[in-house]
């Protein structure tokens, strides 16, 4: 099943998917919702975390988007938001986009194409008033050009084939922005086209939506309303979900040992648990004493415990693999038994340790002559966790390590100017796509490849699969590069966070989608029933 | 009289204007800015962007410029924008006020209801074991740190009523804050009763040793007429003078109260601006606090002067 | 006439008492909460230094085995999220405290002395400029000043310190200024000034001894809040970093959400700051009442 | 004459870190309606003790009357509850003391305070109370009654204090009053004057004064009888005239020496520097008293019987007593 084609082929028209509204659902009611922290800003486009995503994907719309009704995001899902249908050129490198008539901004200015190609030239790098910041350029460095034919036709121009450009498009992370609107307005009040529109954005306190009432798909959204409140505290949140303070928790909030607790003061919850497609890795620094020497780099991967980590960090829940989400939650990782082959993710631990500690003893190492070294994190929990895990199991292999926990201001700062032995960092990725993943943090010319890692011959394969169309060809292609930065050690990844989300029985029509938190949160399907 | 208050006022706003070049400086010395959080936030590290962000904000000025542009706002009542939210400072901070007030003002009613009466009965019960146990509790108020006390408070609440008392912005009306205010409130001004009630005791001690409560023995006073007629109103004097500066002191406690629970107060505010480079919320809510505090100061000893017939104007 | 013991009333009021040791009993009886105070601060005190010696177990060793474990005979306090022991963090939670608040009363002092001592004997404009920065200083509650330098100072043990040393020099400055300001006009002092004492030196030898027992006072109180604060600060997570065990962080982040799942969490840690800042309350209110010639009754 | 207050072998101790001090210890004296009886002595000798222990005002701890008997009109006021006690002070027995500015309550008006032993003792209401302290602040000679009754004492001069201190003794028309140093605090010309006050108001009241002081010049003025306390006793008693005439014990000697001459303190200043003769030595810690005379380390006469023995206390001549082992030489 994983290995279905997908349905790349020229000419095949995404159908229309408006679902009409079902006769179950009930019309009225305010979802109450917790919010982890104070969102960064409410602009998508310039943030790249849950915190904005989950609350503001509501009020905007995509071109495509992965079916809601679906559990796994995956290529062949994908349907129609603001575009009706879509085509590809035939040497697919064109992309085109019929876009639905009579769209209104929360406004009221129409919806056209050229709030598409604004859009999509800012992301692109072109100088614009709608964002300021851009953090996936990287996702459009095939994108040539966009180009509109009237008030209702849109062309992507990319530069070679790439299947994963519409993937791309069908994710939370690329809301269409509109040309009118400002970058301090989207921050703060942003206008969009979605189902819902923002009233009201107080920082640390709350985020205050309302159901657009001219949105154009007749009939939804369902609810009034939908109100977030911004509760630092995981414990306040969750005994505010446990005494119905609140219908639902922020997405992935409940951690397993929390899971026990809120079940049992609220046994009717609706909890599910699901990879966050947030990874823990480790940043190595290459480039400097002791890790750049391949020996002690590999030393390291071979004394970590990864079921250890995972059982402390989720009771054992995470997800062992490699670059990718391993399947079956994920689309594209490689299988359990090719991973079992990788450095760090051999069943048998001890006899890897005794591997690692024998290099290091031939470095010189010893029990009395531990290697001291500072392991870099943020200075949040969820970070220092795994690094106070990893300082630990590294004192098997003689290394001595001290948690230098940095504040969050100068993280990337410090990690770019390569003041750093080892990092404990956690990656979130936006769609569970190869392009996505690898161009972020693996190309060599990438904004987000923190470590700086360069390798042509990777590369040039993270090139080679992305241009790849056939489904099962690329999937090998992948699984090779995820191997090679396994050798490599380039980030060697500890584990794929799981976690649970829950809400009141009387939440419907929610479906989370397994293979990212960041999809799926457009709230037009979801009803209350009171 | 004239000349004091002249001479005070000067003072206050010698002390003002140091505090806003303190904070000003402090806030520089910082590492990291708005700019990197905000690229930290987007996980890019672009440095043309990032130069365009400070560039904005003005944060490639000089520092006397941007000094002076904070100061010359503020004498014209602009606050400037807050970094973050990109709207006036003041109307971020302008909502918050009343909630810290109102959470600020029902803990130090609290801590005087229960501070002041403990204080005259431990005074006057003194070296009995009345006393010690209740100079053990206020050695505990003084002890304990307020952010376990709430999260005790929290869980006690758990335990018996199954829920938390959780901020709403929309509760109206006085019993319902006052209500959803109760526990942090005691929580806060557990802290400051303790404060009082220690002061109480000891000026009541004080008191009691004067002259003028023998002589109302010698008149044959009762002890209750000695201890609350003549006793109780000169020991008050400098127990208003510590209610007052606790009063704005009481910001301290807010802080992680407001953080422990939840409420959306300027204390908490302070922290998260900070925690977010946000140099125009926190250098003004920081002077905003001095302002309170040097304010509170000035009002403690006007109030004494009104109230002890024995300080003089002038 | 009521028979009097003529005995007992002399025992209370502390006749006959001689000796180091029947001395010691003696205040132990008279200031009962203050022996209390000086025995949790002693306990505190050698907790801290051999706190390698006390705690079973490294306390920053993680075991997934035992995440969250529940006090039991191997976790006397249980064992927190990474499966570490509760009591050997505890235990070495006081080395942190301590340091701190400890190094924070000591340099807060050092700098208020100085100060003090410079404000009060020089005059002049110097303590007018001095006098306004410690007006400055003392317009920002303790809290809010210690969370904005340790902000500055970004997060490690010496700027936590730090931090908080620098908002507890103003109190200590005026004790010392005001006590220089009468001592300097004493005869002692003028009679050292007389056989042609440096002022310095005046000051050191003779004025300073002669502030010390208000100061001992205020630095005992200094000590309890210079713990609370880095509580506070680490809580807030501006404090102690790891992998030093602060008790105020271990109430922090991973504590909290385990209120209900893990009590034990909340609870040992916020008790060992409340005794230990309760303990040094104790002895501060005692040596007040032992030092302070005004409040003895 | 019948004794108005009769005090028998009045012991007032102290309990201390240094043992027991014996403020009092033993005294005996008694004093009739509109008679004036001073006690004297150096600080620190026992009489303001004294006059604590008839009002039970004695701190407790670290004081207690030990022993002895105050009788006033046929009651024993060391055998009656503290709340009968209550009702004698200010009512029957009432006290004006040193210091009239930390004396008065600064928070309440001299009308108040005045008042109060009238709304305690004479059943009267707040009206009737004020009025009547009105009414005494004009008999203690206090220009503008009504006005100052109003005022607080800090707008008062000392001397107007010390006037309503009185007014506020005098207030229930007590049977003994008793004053403590009421003039030492004041300037030497008002001193005078609320010494003249005090005299004609007894007249007046027909009150037993009983006058405590260390300054002689004021006893020679005032009273009709002296007792010399010293450390804590009785060493010398009799009638002005034959004390002053002749002192029997050497220490009552050395206190006259030390007074100016009473012309020169009239309506003069008395300077600082013009220092009069002191009896040399200080009185000794009470807990530390010497085996004989408590007097003899400081007295010129004093040999080994006076170190050796404790001289006892006789009727030397007639209605003059003494503890002296010299009175003859």
């Amino acid at each position: 099943m994983r290995l279905t084609r997908a349905v790349w082929a020229a000419g095949v028209l995404g159908l229309v998917t408006v679902a009409s509204p079902s006769f179950a659902q009930k019309q009225g009611g305010t979802l109450r919702i917790s919010h982890r922290d104070n969102p960064p800003s409410a602009s998508i486009h310039e943030e790249s975390t849950i915190s904005v995503v989950q609350p503001f994907m509501a009020v905007f719309n995509n071109l495509v988007v992965f079916d809601p009704k679906e559990k796994v995001n995956s290529p062949d899902h994908i349907v129609g938001d603001l575009a009706d249908s879509w085509s590809w050129s035939d040497d697919k490198t064109k992309l085109t986009f019929k876009l639905h008539q009579g769209v209104k901004w929360h406004d009221g200015q129409p919806f056209t194409s050229k709030d598409v190609k604004c859009t999509w030239d800012a992301l692109a790098g072109k100088d614009s008033d709608i964002i300021r910041k851009d953090p996936r350029k990287i996702w459009y460095n095939n994108l040539k050009d966009v180009t509109t034919n009237g008030d209702y036709e849109v062309t992507f121009v990319l530069g070679r084939p790439e299947p994963s450009f519409l993937t791309m498009l069908a994710g939370g992370y690329s809301p269409v922005y509109s040309c009118h609107v400002p970058d301090r307005v989207m921050r703060s009040k942003p206008i969009g086209t979605g189902p819902f529109k923002v009233v009201d954005f107080k920082r640390n306190e709350s985020i205050k939506l309302v159901r657009n009432p001219d949105y154009f798909k007749k009939g939804k959204p369902y609810l009034d309303a939908i109100d977030w409140k911004i509760v630092p505290n995981r414990s306040t949140r969750l005994l505010g979900f446990q005494s119905g303070e609140f219908d639902m928790t922020f997405d992935s909030d409940v951690t397993f040992p929390l899971l026990k607790d809120v079940m049992a003061q609220k046994p009717n919850a609706v909890c599910e648990a699901r990879p966050t497609n947030v990874n823990s890795n480790i940043l190595i620094n290459r480039d400097a004493p002791p890790f750049d020497n391949p020996q002690v780099r590999k030393a390291l991967v071979l004394a970590l415990d990864i079921k250890a980590f995972n059982q402390i960090l989720s009771q054992g829940h995470d997800l062992d693999g490699a670059a990718m989400l391993p399947p079956p939650a994920g689309f594209w990782g490689m299988p359990a038994d090719m991973l079992a082959t990788l450095p760090g993710h051999s069943p048998d631990v001890e006899k890897s340790r005794a591997e690692a500690r024998k290099i290091m003893e031939g470095l010189g190492y010893g029990p009395n002559k531990p290697l001291k070294i500072k392991v870099a994190t943020r200075n949040i929990a969820i970070y220092r966790d795994p690094a106070v895990i990893l300082i630990d199991q590294l004192k098997q292999i003689y290394i001595d390590g001290e948690l230098d926990p940095i504040d969050t201001t100068i993280w990337y700062n410090k990690i770019a100017k390569k003041d750093y032995q080892l990092g404990m960092n956690l990656t979130g990725i936006g769609i569970d796509d190869p392009d996505v993943n690898f161009y972020e943090n693996f190309y060599s010319t990438s904004d987000r490849n923190y470590t700086g890692y360069k390798n042509a011959e990777v590369d040039k394969l993270i090139d080679q699969q992305s241009a790849e169309l056939d489904m099962g060809k690329r999937k090998k292609i992948v699984w090779e590069i995820e191997k090679k930065l396994a050798d490599d050690v380039a980030r060697p990844v500890i584990g794929h966070n799981v976690a649970n989300t829950c809400w009141d029985p009387k939440v419907k029509g929610l479906v989370l989608q397994v293979n990212s938190i960041y999809n799926g949160w457009r709230f037009e399907d979801v009803w209350l029933d009171k | 009289m004239g000349a004091y208050l002249v001479r005070r006022l000067l003072l206050m706003a010698v002390t003002l204007v140091g505090m806003s070049i303190l904070i000003f400086a402090l806030l520089r010395m910082v590492p990291g800015n708005i700019a990197d959080i905000l690229m930290d936030a987007s996980g890019n590290d672009d440095p043309k962007e990032k130069a365009r962000i400070v560039h904005d904000l003005g944060l490639d000025r000089p520092v006397t410029e941007q000094y002076w542009q904070w100061i010359d706002g503020l004498a014209h009542g602009d606050l400037g924008y807050a970094f973050v939210s990109e709207r006036p400072a003041i109307e971020e901070i302008a909502p918050r006020i009343p909630i810290s007030g109102k959470l600020a003002g029902l803990a130090i009613v609290f801590a005087i209801l229960l501070g002041v009466p403990l204080g005259v009965v431990s005074a006057v019960r003194q070296n009995t074991g009345l006393d010690y146990g209740l100079r053990v509790l206020s050695l505990s108020g003084l002890s304990f740190p307020s952010f376990w006390l709430g999260l005790l408070v929290l869980m006690a609440s758990v335990q018996w009523f199954g829920t938390i008392p959780i901020y709403d912005a929309d509760a109206h009306g006085f019993f319902a804050q006052v209500k959803m205010l109760a526990l942090p409130a005691i929580v806060v001004g557990f802290r400051s009763s303790a404060l009082i009630m220690r002061l109480t005791r000891s000026s009541m001690l004080e008191v009691l040793r004067q002259d003028y409560v023998r002589t109302a023995r010698s008149k044959g006073a009762s002890n209750a007429s000695v201890n609350y007629d003549h006793a109780l109103r000169n020991a008050l004097l400098p127990v208003i003078t510590v209610i007052g500066i606790e009063a704005a002191f009481l910001v301290g406690g807010l802080i992680v109260t407001e953080t422990v629970f939840n409420i959306p107060g300027v204390a908490r505010f302070l922290v998260e601006a900070i925690r977010w480079r946000d140099y125009p919320i926190v250098q003004n809510l920081t002077m905003l606090i001095a302002v309170v505090v040097v304010t509170m100061n000035f009002l403690v000893d006007m109030a004494y002067m009104v109230l002890d017939p024995r300080i003089k104007f002038g | 006439m009521t028979v009097i013991d003529h005995n007992a009333a002399l025992a209370r009021a502390g006749a006959n008492v001689t000796g180091w040791w029947s001395r010691t009993l003696f205040f132990a009886r008279r200031y009962p909460l203050g022996a209390v105070g000086a025995v949790i601060v002693a306990a505190f005190v050698f907790t801290a230094v051999f706190a390698d010696v006390i705690a079973p177990v490294d306390p920053t060793a993680t075991n997934a085995k035992y995440s969250l474990a529940p006090p039991s005979s191997m976790f006397w306090l249980g064992a927190d999220f990474m499966g570490r022991d509760m009591y050997s963090r505890i235990i070495h939670g006081a080395r942190v405290s301590l340091a701190v608040g400890a190094g924070a009363m000591g340099l807060g002092c050092v700098l208020g002395i100085a100060i003090g001592l410079a404000s009060g004997y020089l005059s002049g404009w110097v303590d007018l400029a001095l006098q306004r920065l410690m007006d400055i200083m003392q317009a920002l509650p303790l809290l809010v000043l210690a969370i904005i330098m340790a902000a500055s100072l970004g997060p490690s043990l010496r700027n936590t310190i730090f931090a908080i040393a620098i908002p507890l020099v103003p109190s200590v400055a005026r004790v010392v200024r005001s006590s220089t300001l009468s001592l300097r006009e004493l005869p002692f002092v003028e009679a050292a000034r007389a056989v042609g004492m440096g002022e310095l030196r005046i000051a050191v030898r003779h004025v300073l001894p002669n502030t010390l027992a208000p100061l001992i006072v205020l630095a005992t109180a200094q000590l309890g809040s210079a713990i609370l604060v880095e509580a506070s600060l680490s809580f807030l997570g501006l404090g102690v970093p790891e992998p030093h065990p602060s008790w105020g962080r271990m109430l922090s982040e991973s504590a909290a959400e385990y209120v209900r799942t893990a009590p034990w969490l909340v609870i040992w840690p916020g008790v060992a700051i409340s005794l230990t800042v309760f303990g040094t309350n104790l002895l501060g209110d005692a040596l007040r009442d032992l030092l302070d010639p005004r409040q003895r009754s | 004459m019948t004794p108005q207050l009769q005090v028998e072998n009045l012991g007032t101790w102290f309990y201390t870190r240094h043992g027991i001090v014996k403020a009092v210890d033993g005294v005996d004296f008694h004093v009739a309606a509109g008679e004036t009886l001073a006690i004297v002595g150096e600080s620190g000798c026992g009489k303001s003790m004294t006059a604590l222990s008839l009002m039970r005002l004695i701190p407790d701890p670290p004081g207690r009357i030990v022993s002895g008997a105050v009788k006033l009109g046929g009651r024993d006021l060391l055998k009656i509850s503290e709340e009968e006690m209550r009702k004698v002070r200010g009512n029957e027995i009432s006290m004006i003391f040193q210091e009239p500015m930390t004396s008065l309550n600064p928070v309440m008006t001299i009308g108040k305070q005045i008042a109060e032993a009238l709304i305690l003792h004479r059943d009267m209401n707040r009206q009737q109370a004020l009025k009547r302290a009105v009414e005494m602040l004009d008999l203690v000679r206090i220009p503008e009654p009504a006005q100052r009754a109003r005022e607080y004492p800090h707008q008062l001069s000392g001397g107007m204090r010390q006037r309503a201190m009185i007014a506020m003794a005098l207030a229930c028309n007590p049977k003994v009053l008793v004053a403590d140093e009421p003039t030492t605090a004041l300037d030497v010309t008002i001193q005078a004057q609320i010494l003249d006050l005090i005299v004609e108001l007894q007249r007046e009241f027909k009150a037993a004064v009983i006058l405590i002081t260390h300054d002689l010049g004021v006893v020679a003025e005032t009273a009709h009888r002296v007792i010399v306390m010293y450390a804590g006793r009785k060493v010398e008693e009799a009638a002005v005239g034959p004390l002053f005439a002749k002192p029997l014990h050497p220490y009552t000697a050395g206190l006259m020496k030390s007074i100016p001459r009473l012309e020169l303190m009239r309506g003069e200043e008395r300077r600082q520097t013009e220092r009069l003769q002191e009896i040399p030595g200080i009185v000794p810690p009470l807990f530390a008293l010497p085996a004989g005379c408590a007097f003899a380390p400081r007295c010129p006469k004093a040999d080994d019987l006076c170190r050796r023995e404790r001289p006892t206390y006789e009727e030397k001549q007639s209605g003059h007593w003494a503890a002296c082992w010299h009175t003859d030489g």
